[in-house]
């Protein structure tokens, strides 16, 4: 069963088109990545879904309810969460604090100005579990914006699945890694998603084909193909979006 | 208070507040006081919004200026008997009033942080500001509006009518709202601000709206701002359209801003360090406006996180227990840097003054004569050289203060 | 020095018994010379910020008189110094609560006052309660300049003083005048938004339908105080409106930009003030302004009356040459409180209040002046005055312009009704 | 009737003229740093100032020459040294920091000159009328101030769409680091432009001074009114700027002329309320009373309707 | 012509370079493959000036790294971005007016010289620059950094979006300018283009150099191809 649906979505910046009809299923509980190349409206994609941008056509349906053109905050609170391309954390804040206000909505605080935040002991302990699953529990009381890069980016992932969403959207996990990273981040992903449905946009093709159980490939605004990772890697047309017609050797 | 772990701190700071007319009681140091007091908690919700929130406000005096001008017609009310409280209560009633000024206000200008809400604010400021002298029968114009405070009710056998009786009031209800602005930061909607503040596009993808978060920080700080203005209703028993003009605006953006912003305790280090100069400074010169300036400028250039920020800046350097690499360059540098600022403080009054004799810091300086200018530059001139210089070796030393020990890194 | 002082104040009396009884020495060996110890008065107005140029004026002729007069002869007293404390209130109602208080740390108990009808209802309100609350150190207001006629009638207060005719005094002088001119048929009224402004409309549109009815007020005005940035709109309308003649309460900037304004538009008609002159405003109206522009005032300007003024004048030109006698009734304040210590030979603000309740006293321009107890308003001879440069022998901010005076009535004529109904402490 | 309405309009004009020449330089600044610089009027002072003093020694037309440029080079100098250290610090920072700068400037100018007001004259060859239309005159001086405002206006707008440097700012102003991967200064350049923004505002303040009156608050006077047309105009918009700059104008100009108020819209209503109503200020209230409230007024409903202003782009 | 060696840049606090090795002689046409946030933009940025380098860059003998991006671009050095950058109000001709140093249009191109290769750009001189079509901008932004007559250019992802004919135009162009003594850097994801003129050419993975040659041998490494490039 389709937990996301997009039927025919456009988006339209002034005279440009940057999506010109996507049209995609996501299965509860599947692993999907979206590739493609430089400028293809991935990030733009992302945007769309999780209620930054408006569409300018078509719909989205999220466990059947529709969602274009809601704001963030309500298709949020209805179990989807996503991370960001550049690493996007109250950076001023703590650690702890980060995890916290992420906690917070689903965990019925609301805009509560009553609930003094030492005394909640179940929501501290729940901040807790997610700082340690991320691996993050020593630098509890750390600035995040003094941390190191992979821990941003692990802190980046930790908000982004704290509320226990559904449905959980991952730009780019690994970008400005190296190797050891990427393959630990890759270790996490793995973890915290277990069980639930993952969408993920990246470059690294090993990461994609190690992840996903069905890959989509975004060209121009439109895509040429959702299949399984071996059939992607098959499909010459693919191959030409991303390296043009190679002369055979 | 299991929640308030460091709860000594506070009862350092309620005995402070009670006990500062043990030690300083005369008349001057009562009224300046009192200021302080009530500068505090205006500071305090002033930071509520730029410094938690991230809202530049040009137009925060409006919420004090309203809530003092309820008060003082409430306390004309309880003159005219229409009404019967004790005066304790008069601050709440600039609160209520600061808070639905608030919400009024916040329902349409929270939509947006950054440069547009700044622009609101500036012209809601200016247009509440104007609006107040053109309606005289409530603002009373330019002479402002004045009550009584002696009359209502006795508080056991007090009547008010001393200034000191009333500093009482005004510590108490300081302390009262300085707890529960903390109190305040310690609650799911006092962390969401600083998240929207931080970043507000994240925090929407959490399940907030940036806009109503915005808003409930708002309405907090209108509050605490009409809780001030009550208090500054009942310290001076009048209250006046500069009360909610742009100039004090921009005075307590001062002193948030030069205590340090994001602090808790920055603004009211600003409101300490600001109310004592605006009222002791005045009386050693002239000019004081023209050295707050300079300070200012100072301060923004070179202490971009305040005088707090500049205190924290060290807290790395103590917990590694560096602080003493520190002492020696400070002196260093700190020398003929006050070096510096006398002399040029010397030559600015100087050129100002019209005596013949220019009497200064126990010395008596003769302003017509070349050599006393000569000197004086020349000094300032060997002074400035040795802050420039001795500034690259306190560099250094901070450096080495601050530097992660090798292990750490690994 | 002043410094010191200030940090004894606010450290007060250091609890600690070391620093006290050092403080006790200080104070006997400081007790036992209170012969010399000298008369201090405070003298409150803007100092610093935009209005600074008048207070500091003001500042300079009180401290000026005080050695002239006083202590230049051995002080007052049996040898006691005149010494002036400058405390700066920035012209602001809050400041000038802040620094009332720190006359009464300071002890300082006659306060002069000036600039700002608000400032004075503010002060005078303050110490009224002050002085009710605090029976034994109460405060003297020596108000030397605020004409807003509520401070001598339903506001009048015991503790205030006016050295100066108010609003409607002077405007009663100045319709007079207005009234004898046949040439003006009509008259436009333009003031700024706040009570001075609105007194002097008030009163203008009263008292000249009383003595000319035919005078038509074409125009009656209230612009914002300290807003606008051109006034030729203003005199456009002023223009079209065809008046003969107009008035004005306008002070400082406002006054100076108004009067351009209306000279610059070509519009040749005379121009009714309080405040049109001294203070950078005579050098600013220079040639444009003379013979149009038209002061009330108290005292005489050019040709002065007696050699004793004129002789003030020139000594006090040598010592501050770039300022000018401005508010010769300042001089009139300071000498009537003086008079009333020796009389009483005190410095208790009771009863010099009570020695300055009806005295009269002949100022050093020759001309008896009167402080009418009921209200504690004073009544003096007033002038009108025309800008100027010919027949000026003390001009103003060194222009070679300055005032000539026109017309005078005498002290008598300027008599009016108080409704004041004073609330008189008992001892 | 009609000369006041002619002559409102004249005297509108000039003011909204005058008022662009300082929204010019200021939403230039603003486009290229982000930042509203509160201590633009500041400069329009000194510029009277400054070119007070030089008219004292070398009459009207050197002041008119020289203070502008004296003013633009110290405005570099501000940029320089202290907002480009301040900039690190974020928005904030500048924002508070220019707000600093304008009370400094007003305290020194109040140190060097003193506090009172200055005798700062129209030059004799401009003191004469330059027509008179149904009793009214139109001084030439004020004719003077039109041609020269409007001279800017033509000067900008050719320096800013022909000339190469104009290209360059207006290309560094959206893409500062393209232009400088080109091989232009463009650190240089924000130099120059916040120089040449604060010489405007001195110009403005060297040809107001004389009308104006040069006094140490006339920063204050017309401070908040020149943001108020640079945000009204659009932020960042040179043509929001030019009819905001006029509307402002022609709006105070007209509004003072009238004589509508409240009591004119009871009468039409037929109500009336006694003069001991408590909302008796309301009831009185009239048009030219208000007139300076307008704009502020006008700023925040078009905050609230229209965040971006009247010709600002759309944010996304 | 160009010699980076040991270069490291980060964004933030991502390290993106990690220790480049690369150079490009005078005259030469090299390209830079690779994948996607493998750091090739990062590259030439950090030596344009534009992130903070750490190591060092020489270009033309002088070590570039650490001065501004307008001190390199005298230096002779052009970059034409990824985004392109075209100036969208600004007219086709005050874009490229706007490419020049200096009043006077100097060295190998000016602006009629520029029409005449492009009558494309002729025809639409006095239209703003953002009416243009993609292939047009490109070869807009292209021809502006050539009127600063640099001695090298670098030159992200122009084929991006273009249609085959005119990447093969494009590739002409390349071609031609090189051959007028200015040596090229091209930084390319697909393989097409890069194969077809490239004397040599580097391929990045994770911020560094891992594979270095000419495009024959590309050709024939299908394991680097399939590690670095391929999906």
């Amino acid at each position: 069963m389709a937990i996301l649906s997009l039927v025919d979505v456009k988006k339209n910046f002034g005279i440009t088109e940057i999506i010109r009809g996507v049209s995609l299923d996501i299965v509860e509980g599947e692993k999907h990545a979206i590739i493609g190349p430089n400028g293809a409206g991935k990030s733009t994609l992302f945007h769309l879904i999780s209620g930054r941008y408006n569409v300018t056509a078509g719909n989205i349906r999220f466990k059947e309810e529709h969602i274009e053109n809601k704001p963030p905050y309500e298709i949020a609170r209805m179990g989807l969460a996503r991370s960001f391309q550049v690493t996007n954390i109250f950076s001023r804040m703590s650690v702890f604090e980060n995890i916290r206000c992420a906690l917070f909505w689903s965990m019925d605080y609301g805009y509560s100005f009553w609930h003094l935040l030492g005394r909640q002991t179940e929501l501290n302990d729940a901040a807790m579990h997610v700082l340690e699953q991320i691996g993050l529990t020593d630098k509890a009381k750390f600035p995040s914006g003094e941390l190191a890069y992979a821990q941003q980016r692990a802190l980046e992932l930790g908000i982004a699945i704290a509320s226990g969403a559904e449905l959980i959207m991952l730009d780019e996990p690994v970008a400005g890694m190296s190797h050891s990273e990427a393959q630990n981040t890759v270790e996490l992903i793995r973890k915290i998603t277990e069980g639930k449905t993952l969408i993920m946009v990246e470059h690294d093709m090993n990461i994609v084909f190690d992840v996903a159980d069905r890959i989509s490939v975004l060209v121009y605004g439109e895509i040429i193909a959702t299949d399984s990772p071996e059939n992607i890697r098959a499909n010459p047309k693919v191959q030409e979006a991303y390296l043009g017609e190679v002369p055979s050797a | 208070m299991a929640l308030l772990k460091n709860s000594s701190i506070w009862i350092a700071f309620l005995v402070t507040l009670l006990g500062l007319p043990l030690v300083f009681d005369s008349i001057l140091a009562i009224s300046i006081m009192n200021q302080i007091a009530i500068a505090i908690v205006f500071a305090l919700s002033y930071n509520m919004l730029l410094g938690q929130g991230g809202m530049l406000s040009f137009g925060h005096a409006v919420y004090f200026g309203l809530g003092g001008f309820l008060s003082v017609h409430a306390l004309i009310l309880i003159e005219f008997e229409t009404m019967v409280f004790s005066i304790l209560w008069i601050p709440l009633i600039g609160g209520v009033f600061g808070l639905l000024a608030g919400v009024f206000i916040g329902s349409f200008s929270t939509h947006k942080a950054g440069t547009v809400f700044a622009m609101i604010s500036l012209g809601i400021g200016e247009l509440i500001a104007a609006s107040s002298l053109i309606f005289s029968s409530f603002f009373g114009g330019e002479a402002g509006i004045s009550g009584d405070r002696t009359f209502g009710p006795t508080f056991f056998g007090f009547d008010f009518a001393q200034n000191i009786e009333i500093y009482y009031v005004a510590a108490v209800w300081a302390f009262i709202a300085t707890v529960f602005m903390y109190l305040f930061t310690q609650t799911p909607a006092g962390r969401m601000a600083n998240a929207v503040r931080d970043n507000p596009e994240r925090a929407e993808f959490v399940g907030y709206s940036s806009r109503k978060v915005r808003f409930i920080s708002f309405c907090a700080s209108g509050l605490f701002a009409g809780i001030a203005g009550g208090l500054f209703a009942l310290n001076y028993e009048f209250i006046t359209e500069e009360n909610l003009n742009a100039a004090t605006s921009g005075r307590v953006l001062l002193m948030a801003y030069i205590g340090g912003l994001g602090y808790f305790i920055g603004p009211i280090i600003g409101a300490v360090v600001l109310t004592l100069m605006n009222s002791l400074l005045s009386n050693y010169s002239e000019l004081w406006m023209l050295y707050l300036g300079i300070m200012f400028l100072l301060t923004v250039m070179f202490l971009p996180r305040g005088f707090a920020g500049f205190f924290m800046m060290h807290q790395l350097a103590w917990i590694r227990g560096n602080m003493k690499m520190l002492i020696k360059p400070y002196i260093i540098t700190g020398i003929p840097a006050v070096l510096f600022a006398v002399c040029v403080i010397a030559l600015i009054e100087m050129s100002h003054t019209e005596d013949e004799v220019f009497h200064y810091l126990a010395l008596e300086l003769n302003p017509a004569s070349p050599i006393t200018w000569i000197v004086l530059l020349g000094i300032a001139g060997g002074a400035f050289y040795a802050v420039k210089r001795s500034l690259l070796q306190l560099n250094d030393a901070w450096e080495t203060a601050n530097a992660i020990p090798k292990e750490e890194e690994a | 020095m002043k410094n010191s002082q200030l940090l004894t104040k606010i450290f007060g009396s250091c609890r600690k018994p070391l620093l006290a009884i050092s403080l006790g020495c200080v104070f006997i060996i400081s007790n036992t010379s209170s012969a010399q110890e000298p008369v201090r008065i405070a003298f409150m107005d803007p100092l610093s910020g935009t209005f600074a140029s008048i207070g500091n004026t003001g500042k300079t002729i009180l401290e000026f008189a005080a050695d002239y007069f006083y202590n230049s002869k051995g002080g007052i007293l049996g040898g006691r110094m005149i010494e002036i404390v400058p405390l700066d209130n920035k012209q602001s109602p809050t400041e000038t609560q802040l620094q009332f208080r720190r006359a009464i740390s300071d002890d300082l108990h006659i306060i002069f006052q000036g600039n700002s009808s608000a400032v004075a209802s503010t002060l005078s309100q303050t110490i009224s309660r002050h002085n009710r609350r605090n029976p034994e150190q109460e405060v003297l207001q020596i108000n030397y300049s605020a004409v807003d006629p509520i401070l001598t009638e339903d506001n009048c207060s015991f503790w205030h003083f006016r050295f100066d005719a108010h609003a409607n005094m002077k405007l009663d002088i100045l319709t007079d005048f207005i009234a004898a001119d046949e040439d003006i048929k009509s008259m436009y009224i333009i003031g700024q938004d706040y009570s001075f402004g609105q007194v002097v409309s008030d009163t203008t549109t009263r008292l000249l339908n009383e003595k000319r009815p035919d005078i038509e007020i074409v125009g009656n005005e209230f612009h914002p105080i300290g807003q606008v940035k051109d006034f030729t709109p203003y005199v456009t309308k002023i223009v079209s409106s065809g008046a003969d003649a107009v008035i004005t309460g306008n002070f400082g900037a406002d006054m100076v930009s108004l009067a351009r304004s209306i000279i610059d538009s070509g519009l040749d008609i005379p121009i009714y003030t309080f405040y049109a002159a001294y203070d950078g405003i005579t050098a600013t109206l220079g040639e444009s302004g003379k013979d149009r522009i038209r002061l009330v005032h108290n005292g005489v300007a050019n040709p002065l009356p007696t050699e004793a003024r004129k002789q003030f004048n020139r000594d006090f030109k040598i010592a501050h040459p770039n300022s000018d006698v401005t508010q010769p009734r300042i001089v009139n304040a300071l000498q009537m409180v003086v008079t009333a210590m020796e009389k009483t030979q005190s410095t208790d603000p009771y009863a010099i209040a009570l020695a300055l309740e009806d005295m009269r006293f002949t100022t050093m321009g020759g001309e008896e002046i009167w402080m009418r107890g009921e209200d504690h308003q004073i009544f003096q001879q007033l002038s009108v005055s025309v800008h100027t440069d010919e027949g000026v022998e003390f001009d103003a901010d060194n222009s070679g312009f300055g005032l000539v005076t026109e017309y005078q009535v005498p002290m008598e004529e300027t008599i009016l009704e108080s409704s004041c109904q004073m609330r008189r402490p008992r001892r | 009737m009609l000369e006041v309405l002619i002559f409102a309009t004249l005297n509108g004009l000039v003011t909204g003229f005058l008022l662009f020449m300082l929204a010019s330089g200021l939403t230039l600044i603003f486009s290229m740093m982000g930042v509203l610089n509160f201590a633009h009027a500041s400069f329009y002072m000194l510029g009277a100032y400054f070119a007070y003093s030089l008219s004292l020694y070398f009459g009207f037309w050197t002041g008119l020459i020289f203070a502008p440029i004296v003013v633009g080079v110290l405005g570099a100098m501000v940029e320089r040294y202290g907002l480009r250290r301040v900039h690190q610090s974020g928005h904030v920072a500048e924002l508070v920091f220019t707000f600093g700068l304008a009370f400094l400037i007003e305290e020194s100018i109040q140190f060097f000159w003193g506090r009172d007001t200055k005798n700062y004259q129209t030059p004799e060859l401009l003191d004469f009328p330059l027509f008179t239309l149904l009793g009214q005159e139109f001084s030439a001086y004020r004719g003077f101030m039109m041609t020269i405002s409007i001279g800017i206006f033509i000067g900008l707008y050719y320096v800013l769409t022909k000339s190469r440097v104009g290209i360059i700012i207006q290309a560094a102003i959206t893409h500062p680091q393209t232009v400088s991967n080109l091989g232009h200064n463009v650190p240089l350049i924000f130099m120059g432009v916040f120089g040449m923004g604060t010489a405007l505002a001195g110009l403005a303040g060297v040809i107001a001074g004389p009308v104006l009156t040069t006094f140490p608050g006339m920063a204050t006077v017309l401070g908040s009114i020149v943001f108020v047309i640079v945000v009204i105009g659009g932020l960042g918009s040179l043509a929001g700027a030019f009819i905001a700059s006029l509307l402002i104008g022609l709006l105070q100009s007209y509004a003072i002329a009238s004589d509508v108020g409240m009591p004119d819209l009871l009468n039409l209503l037929g109500v009336s309320f006694e003069r001991g109503h408590p909302l008796n200020d309301l009831w009185t209230m009239n048009l030219p009373q208000i007139a300076p409230v307008l704009p502020y007024l006008l700023l925040v409903l078009v905050l609230i309707f229209r965040p971006t202003g009247l010709m600002g782009k759309r944010e996304e | 012509m160009l010699k980076v060696s040991d270069l490291h840049a980060f964004y933030g606090k991502s390290h993106i370079l990690q220790g480049v090795n690369f150079e490009v002689a005078e005259g030469e046409i090299v390209s830079l493959l690779g994948r996607n946030g493998v750091g090739r933009s990062t590259t030439v940025k950090t030596i344009m000036g534009e992130v903070a380098p750490q190591g060092s860059i020489q270009f033309k003998g002088n070590e570039i790294a650490g001065k501004k991006s307008f001190e390199i671009a005298h230096l002779g050095l052009g970059y034409v971005p990824e985004n392109r950058d075209i100036f969208p109000t600004l007219t086709v001709r005050q874009n490229l007016v706007l490419g020049m140093k200096s009043n006077q249009p100097t060295g190998r191109w000016n602006i009629d010289e520029m029409f005449s290769m492009f009558p494309n750009l002729a025809e639409r001189a006095d239209v703003p620059g953002g009416a243009l079509s993609g292939g047009e901008q490109q070869m807009l932004c292209m021809c502006r950094t050539l009127m600063g007559d640099p001695d090298m250019i670098m030159i992200d992802e122009p084929t991006e979006g273009l249609a085959p004919k005119i990447v093969a135009q494009l590739a002409q162009l390349l071609q031609e300018i090189a051959k007028r003594g200015v040596s090229i850097l091209l930084v390319e994801q697909k393989l097409s283009i890069a194969l077809k003129i490239s004397n040599r050419l580097y391929v990045m993975g994770h911020g560094k150099i891992v594979y270095e040659g000419t495009p024959n041998s590309l050709l024939k490494a299908d394991d680097v191809r399939a590690e670095w490039l391929e999906v």
